[in-house]
């Protein structure tokens, strides 16, 4: 669909001294993306929640106790020049890595729900859909055309709302421009976050303000160049499009340098 | 009153009796058929897995019958194609083994996808960079490979055989049978490695991941090369079950001591390989990523416990009883070396399915421990019911085991001298 | 799995792959056309009849 | 016999390749899978026209601009309205869960009328002309009787013209009785009233503060307008303003701020006088305000510096001394130095002498009127209306006291009491109230003491709910006469509570109205006429929204255009902006702390309520998605976890998830024990707003109401609920 374009590297820069945990990305990611709900929802293990905000604490006793909250979308890993670790693995080609937007997609229609790619993913981003989703009576109509609905059996997760990449691209292109501005493409999470903790943009484009956070280091696996911003579990190598930002020295701790087995627990969305 | 069916010259139990343990099976069977329609209508909500553990029971199921199923292509490549014509005694077994534990990975595979309808995609829109595309493509194919060895065994069937056509099929597959194992060999052993491919390509699983040559990790070497080594042991282990309910004597010791003797000679290799890999892994790929020695087995139930059942009582122990002569002339001895193996290899399947999902990853996050559902369990235990109902079938009717007759009939002869090549080389050079 | 379809690249991956696979599904073919045209022949030629 | 077997044979072979060789299997095949790709249980949202219409949020009182994202007719998505001065494009989990109330099965589909005992939940569907008949009657016969006073209106309704409305209904109709929830706003109004002689509404500029200490106040968990001091928190974290908490639980808030100050729940004002203490001690204070702008300096001065030394306060507080020094000196130093309270979301009133204390403090650091400190503001300037006749009836309706006894004796500063107004209902003290409105709140599930609600409610002979949704006051009602939901009306919203400007938003209908449901406005007026005389004469207007549109004339179109207009206001210079008998502030207060409600050796444990963004408490409830978005150590399965430190659950031998029962005077419940080292050891925090009754299957029966676990306790200085916590026990389940 866009031949002619450019190469993009959309990714997110998570601010995690701003983020207040209040749910609101979770929600107006939902919102936008027609995920399903069930009247119990407290097993987090079997929750959809394609942005999840994991809750972290410093293990330490009463009162040196403290907690940070991290928000976790799919991380649109490009791993080694596009072989993100589901992508690579998924035998139906349900799921691709885009070189013009460098997001990672999903097609429902296409996966036969095998869930390899969940075993692939160690960020847990992708939900399998164990029920056939239902809305309460009347609720179906809160359902936006953007995003299809999944049917049972089949693998979802955050798609970085790439339907507003598209509607905004249509609009550019409409406008005969061949260029989609920083402010025209947003996630739901990063527009509705009411902290601005959440910086979304192409980390290929110098001006975007996520790519002067980050700095990426083309030449490193684009890690941050100043050391400022790191991603989880980068030692892997799946080369994320996910970054955080802290200066709580525990928090960078515990996900900056490599904590394994730590105290720190983690709880439900 | 189904005598006509028997094969020449054999006793088998009355009809009565036949069909008190084919119900009794049965009834196991129906109730797996139950809880495999609970999952196909209701959806796998049916089961306990979920995001953490998109794979568990059933996939391990299927890795573990595959590999024990492996006996079916070793033998039939240690037959056709090595030529240890002693084997053809047992080949027949190894077959019907062979087929019953692939068709059950197929239905097990079926079952545990979400959109089974949509299955078939799996080849439709092939992914080739996927392990699991290169398992579903060898896999089937090597399940038709296995039915077209089965086959001739049931035109063999005293009734059937008496068809002209059906007599001359059976007669002329057997003729170019080599061929045919060739072909099931050389998908056997990609599809076997693809399975150790399946965890080891997983580079955000450090539990699971291996370095390797070319795209194949390390586990796909080892899978083959375990397969290869425990599938016969798992025939044997069968076999020896099969003799004792049926109170006979079904195959030669020569054969059986020849096969364990093989099967002992490829787990030592096996094993040392293992060892090797598991100690690299600990030592080097794990601590690249950050991973110390202790942090994979530091869990109650996960424990290090896991890794010595594998290695030294699942591979070191029976592969030192099979390759000592003492050792595998002793049935008793026989036995438990087959058993653990069997034992070994089904842990080593355990551990790369489902401790994979089980190890945290993210610093903030926990071990993920999981039971199965019943029907989980249900649906895992009806390929056991098919398979004793198809061994029954087979035994009662077909000419499994040739030489039944005059073993069952004369005094015991010696058994003939053991083959004395050094099979471990052919057979290791036989992978490369 | 075919040429045609979308995700088919002319790659090595491809050749290889799908190589592979088509040849087995050759033999198999062939050898089970090749035992029944036999097994056809012969039983007209009135091979394998029991008589009694 | 054997050609038989043969042909036969060979025609199911020759069947099963013949078949297999045509495309009937595989088009099958394809067909199936297609099927499965389109379920028809699986919806389709139909495509449209793509619009967006800017309105106000009513959720609460934050006062936010949204963007309302519609297709064709159908809401879809709630977005922040970009560019808004109250949250400039952010939202709240609550904001976004617009359209899941909207087409809610819980809405109530038109007027109810109750058939069988309260609360029953059988209901009769009545026509609109029957259900304003019902109530007009007994409005009409209780101002028959003479007894206009025995009608009370509940109202949650935001300071807007819908509310001056309301006050407007009760002046003509004769009944004091027009009862508001009361917030921390209202005990620190009392404080402003006390220290500067007039009633105001109090305002913080906190963007331009530059030391922030809060006494417990929620400030990124929904205290004032959440969204606006989430963003302010951000500002402070990019300008490196301190934030200093002060709560005996890591609250969101604590863990965020730059340091966290656990004190005894209840002692706040003690350390409030002891940072005074150390402030008068080093003579840190504002000279030029203390000198030429406050009167009773110096008696206050001596009351905190015999009182309130460091190390006492310490004691009381449990707060360090040295700590308590250097946070003193820091905050008085800052220059733009503001302290806040008001315990969580600022829900329950709290001490007046709290109040007091933290804006003596402010004064002390002349933080009063001052940039980024604390502004007095004038209140809702009044509408612009024709003077109401009154006639004998109502007047004297009006001379009666108020049930909650607000606004006489020495509650004369008193607002609404509602706390009060229950409890003397549900005693049948004085006279007590025969019909009660509510409008826009959900008292039997809002208000600490469920039970004194409860049996308030039964002592009347009309309960009368205006609520779009089905709640537990609805419920509970004699007559629903539902109201549009907030995406169906108009209304007018003055935002942002604690805000330093003045923000009108306007709340515009963007989709008609989905179920046979009417403005409360128009109902008001409805009901006025049906009394007639000079009731109905007091509403000349033909409809609400004529009405509010007369009353906003001057800015109604950049209203409608714009969404809100901006009043920016400028706080009084100190020489004038204090009308107390010496024309100065006032530095009063002292500190004796409300004890709270029940026996330590019974219940020896203290059960602290605490809010969160993610669970609503207010009159309006969760939505499934944000219900969904509560964590596993808050919510499992339909238990609440309440927090507790390890050292006090291991002394009873309670573990992590362990079920437990709580039980305080009031009443008990099952939950489960999160242990967390974020909290005072002694203290079981549960959180606000679980334990629903009513609504349906996605959030009834989830956890526990806490207001049914815990009671107001009046202080006896303002009258309103101090209450900040209940002695508790904890055992095995």
């Amino acid at each position: 669909m866009e031949m002619n374009a450019k190469q993009h590297k959309y990714g997110m820069v998570i601010d995690l001294d701003k983020c207040t945990g209040c749910g609101a990305c979770m929600v107006a990611c939902m919102s936008e993306n027609n995920v399903p709900f069930k009247k119990d929802e407290s097993n987090k293990r079997d929750s959809i929640t394609w942005m999840r905000v994991y809750k972290i604490s410093n293990g330490k006793p009463y009162p040196d106790a403290d907690v940070c909250y991290l928000p976790r979308p799919c991380m649109h890993c490009e791993g080694h020049d596009g072989h993100s670790p589901c992508v690579s693995v998924c035998p139906a080609t349900a799921t691709d890595y885009s070189r013009e937007t460098g997001v990672v997609s999903q097609i429902y229609t296409r996966c036969f729900g095998c869930r390899y790619c969940m075993a692939a993913c160690p960020y847990h981003a992708r939900y399998f859909n164990w029920w056939d989703p239902v809305w309460p009576d009347g609720m179906e109509k809160t359902l936006s055309p953007n995003v299809s609905p999944r049917m049972r059996g089949v693998v979802e997760k955050c798609s970085f709302c790439f339907h507003r990449y598209q509607l905004a691209r249509e609009k550019a292109i409409y406008e005969g421009r061949d260029e989609v501005a920083e402010d025209e493409y947003q996630t739901a999470c990063a527009q509705a976050c009411p902290a601005g903790a959440i910086v979304f943009g192409d980390l290929n484009n110098p001006d975007h303000q996520v790519t002067r956070i980050v700095e990426p280091d083309p030449h490193h696996h684009f890690t941050g160049h100043s050391k400022k911003a790191f991603r989880l579990l980068e030692q892997l190598g799946t080369n994320p499009k996910v970054y955080y930002t802290t200066e709580r020295q525990w928090v960078r701790k515990i996900l900056g340098q490599y904590n394994f087995g730590s105290q720190a627990a983690a709880h439900g969305a | 009153m189904d005598s006509a069916l028997f094969p020449k010259g054999v006793k088998r139990c009355p009809t009565w009796q036949f069909l008190l343990w084919i119900g009794a099976v049965g009834i196991v069977l129906l109730w797996g058929v139950y809880a495999m329609l609970l999952c196909w209508l209701k959806g796998l909500n049916q089961t306990n897995m979920n995001d953490y553990y998109g794979f568990a029971l059933w996939i391990w199921a299927d890795l573990a019958v595959i590999a024990l199923g492996g006996g079916a292509f070793f033998t039939g490549f240690l037959r056709y194609l090595v030529g240890k014509d002693e084997l053809k005694n047992i080949i027949n077994f190894a077959v019907l083994i062979g087929f019953i534990c692939y068709s059950s990975a197929l239905l097990i595979l079926a079952i545990d996808i979400g959109q089974p309808l949509r299955g078939w995609f799996i080849f439709w829109h092939a992914n080739v960079h996927s392990m699991l595309t290169e398992v579903a493509f060898c896999l089937t194919c090597y399940f038709g490979v296995l039915t077209i060895e089965y086959l001739p065994l049931i035109l063999e069937n005293r009734q059937i055989d008496k068809v002209p056509f059906f007599h001359n099929l059976s007669h002329n597959m057997h003729e170019i049978m080599a061929v045919f194992a060739a072909t099931g060999a050389f998908l056997s052993f990609f599809h076997q490695g693809s399975l150790g491919g399946v965890a080891g390509v997983l580079f955000g699983r450090p539990f699971a991941f291996r370095e390797g040559i070319f795209i194949w990790p390390w586990t796909f070497f080892l899978f083959t090369w375990s397969a290869a080594a425990f599938g016969p042991c798992f025939t044997i282990f069968l076999l020896k079950i099969t003799e004792k309910i049926t109170g006979k004597k079904l195959v030669r010791d020569s054969t059986v001591w020849l096969l364990a003797k093989i099967s002992g000679w490829m787990i030592l290799t096996y094993i040392i390989a293992k060892t090797i890999d598991t100690i690299y892994w600990l030592t080097v790929t794990a601590p690249s990523a950050g991973y110390g020695v202790g942090f994979f087995y530091d869990n109650w139930f996960y424990n290090i416990g896991w890794l010595v059942a594998e290695i030294v009582v699942g591979g070191f122990i029976p592969a030192l009883i099979l390759i000592t002569k003492k050792g595998r002339q002793n049935p008793t001895a026989l036995f438990v070396a087959v058993l653990l193996g069997v034992i070994g290899v089904s842990i080593n399947r355990w551990v790369m399915v489902l401790q994979v999902m089980a190890v945290p990853v993210m610093p903030f996050d926990t071990w993920a421990l999981y039971y199965p559902s019943w029907q989980e369990v249900a649906t895992t235990i009806l390929p056991v019911a098919y398979g004793i109902i198809l061994v029954s079938l087979s035994y009662r009717y077909l000419p499994v085991f040739p030489n039944e007759v005059e073993l069952n009939a004369a005094p015991e002869p010696e058994p003939l001298p053991e083959a004395d090549e050094d099979v471990p080389a052919e057979a290791a050079a036989a992978q490369a | 799995m075919f040429p045609f379809g979308f995700e088919w690249i002319w790659d090595m991956s491809h050749l290889v792959f799908m190589g592979g696979l088509w040849y087995a599904l050759t033999i198999i073919g062939l050898g089970m056309t090749y035992c029944v045209i036999r097994a056809v022949v012969d039983t007209l030629q009135g091979k394998g009849a029991h008589h009694h | 016999m054997k050609l038989d077997r043969r042909s036969f044979l060979s025609f199911v072979i020759g069947g099963a390749a013949g078949t297999a060789v045509t495309p009937l299997p595989w088009k099958l095949m394809d067909d199936v899978s297609i099927w499965s790709q389109m379920w028809p249980w699986t919806p389709v949202p139909p495509d449209g026209a793509y619009t967006y219409a800017r309105s106000t949020c009513t959720l609460c009182p934050g006062g936010c601009g949204i963007a309302v994202r519609k297709v064709d007719q159908r809401v879809v998505k709630i977005e922040g309205l970009a560019g808004h001065p109250v949250n400039d494009g952010g939202i709240c989990p609550l904001g976004l869960g617009g359209p899941q109330m909207l087409y809610s099965p819980t809405r109530v589909t038109g007027p109810l009328k109750r058939v069988g005992p309260r609360g029953e939940g059988k209901w009769a569907k009545i026509s609109w002309n029957e259900a304003l008949a019902e109530v007009a009657d007994k409005l009409t016969q209780l101002r028959d009787d003479g007894h206009p006073e025995q009608l009370a209106i509940f109202s949650g309704a935001g300071q807007g013209t819908f509310s001056a409305l309301l006050e407007r209904f009760m002046t003509v109709y004769g009944s004091p009785n027009l009862v508001r929830p009361a917030t921390f706003e209202d005990a620190y109004g009392m404080a402003v009233y006390r220290m500067h002689g007039q009633q105001a509404v109090v305002g913080f500029d906190l963007e331009n503060a530059n030391f922030v200490i809060s006494f417990g106040s929620g400030v990124i968990e929904g205290w004032g307008s959440p969204v606006r001091m989430i963003r302010a928190k951000s500002l402070w974290k990019d300008r490196k303003v301190p934030l200093v908490q002060v709560e005996p639980r890591l609250s969101n808030t604590a863990a965020k701020a730059d340091r966290w100050l656990p004190i005894r729940p209840g002692t706040e004002a003690a350390l409030a006088l002891g940072l005074a203490h150390v402030i008068l001690a080093e003579g840190l204070y504002d000279r030029n305000f203390v000198e030429y702008y406050s009167n009773g300096f110096e008696a206050w001065r001596k009351m905190v510096l015999d009182g309130f030394a460091p190390d006492k306060v310490a004691e009381i507080t449990g707060v360090s001394r040295d700590y308590i020094i250097v946070l003193a000196r820091d905050f008085a130093k800052a220059g733009a130095g503001v302290a806040i309270c008001g315990r969580g979301r600022g829900t329950t009133p709290g001490s007046l002498e709290e109040a007091m204390a933290v804006h003596a403090l402010n004064a002390l650091v002349g933080a009063i009127n001052r940039k980024g400190g604390v502004w007095a503001l004038p209140g809702n300037e009044g509408i612009r209306w024709p003077e109401v006749e009154i006639d004998e009836t109502a007047a004297n309706g009006l001379q009666r006291p108020r049930l909650d006894g607000a606004g006489s004796g020495d509650l004369v500063d008193a607002g609404s009491l509602p706390n009060r107004f229950f409890s003397a209902q549900a005693e049948g003290k004085a006279d007590p109230v025969k019909a009660l409105l509510v409008f826009e709140a959900n008292p039997l599930f809002t208000q600490p003491g469920t039970e004194t609600v409860k049996k308030a409610l039964d002592r009347l002979d009309l309960l009368v709910s205006f609520s779009s949704l089905m709640d537990e006051t609805a419920a509970y009602a004699d007559l629903i006469l539902p109201n549009h939901l907030y995406l169906e009306r108009y209304d007018d919203v003055v935002a942002g509570t604690g805000l330093a400007a003045k923000v009108i938003g306007l709340t515009q209908p963007v989709v008609a109205p989905r179920c046979n449901t009417r403005h409360a406005g128009d109902v008001v007026l409805a009901l006025a006429g049906a009394v007639g005389g000079p009731v109905a004469d007091a509403f000349a207007w033909e409809s609400f929204q004529a009405c509010l549109e007369e009353t906003l004339a001057d800015d109604w179109d950049a209203l409608s255009e714009a969404g809100y207009v901006v009043r920016k206001i400028q706080p009084a210079y100190w020489f004038e902006a204090f009308s107390t008998a010496s024309g100065k502030f006032e530095f009063a207060g002292g500190y004796r702390p409300v004890p709270i409600e029940g026996d330590k050796g019974a219940f020896p444990l203290v059960l602290i309520p605490y809010d969160g963004m993610r669970i609503a408490a207010g009159p309006v409830a969760n939505t499934p998605f944000m219900t969904k978005t509560v964590g596993d150590d808050v919510l499992k399965r339909q238990d609440v976890l309440v927090e507790v430190n390890p050292k006090t659950a291991g002394a009873l031998g309670l573990g992590e998830g362990q079920a437990a029962r709580l039980s305080t005077p009031r009443g008990q419940a099952r939950v489960r024990i999160h242990l967390s080292e974020g909290i005072m050891p002694g203290l079981v925090a549960m959180p606000r707003g679980l334990g629903h009754t009513a609504y349906d299957d996605y959030l009834a029966g989830k956890g526990v109401n806490v207001n049914t676990l815990i009671g107001p306790v009046e202080d006896p200085a303002s009258g309103l609920d101090a209450a900040w916590g209940i002695q508790a026990k904890l055992a095995k389940a």
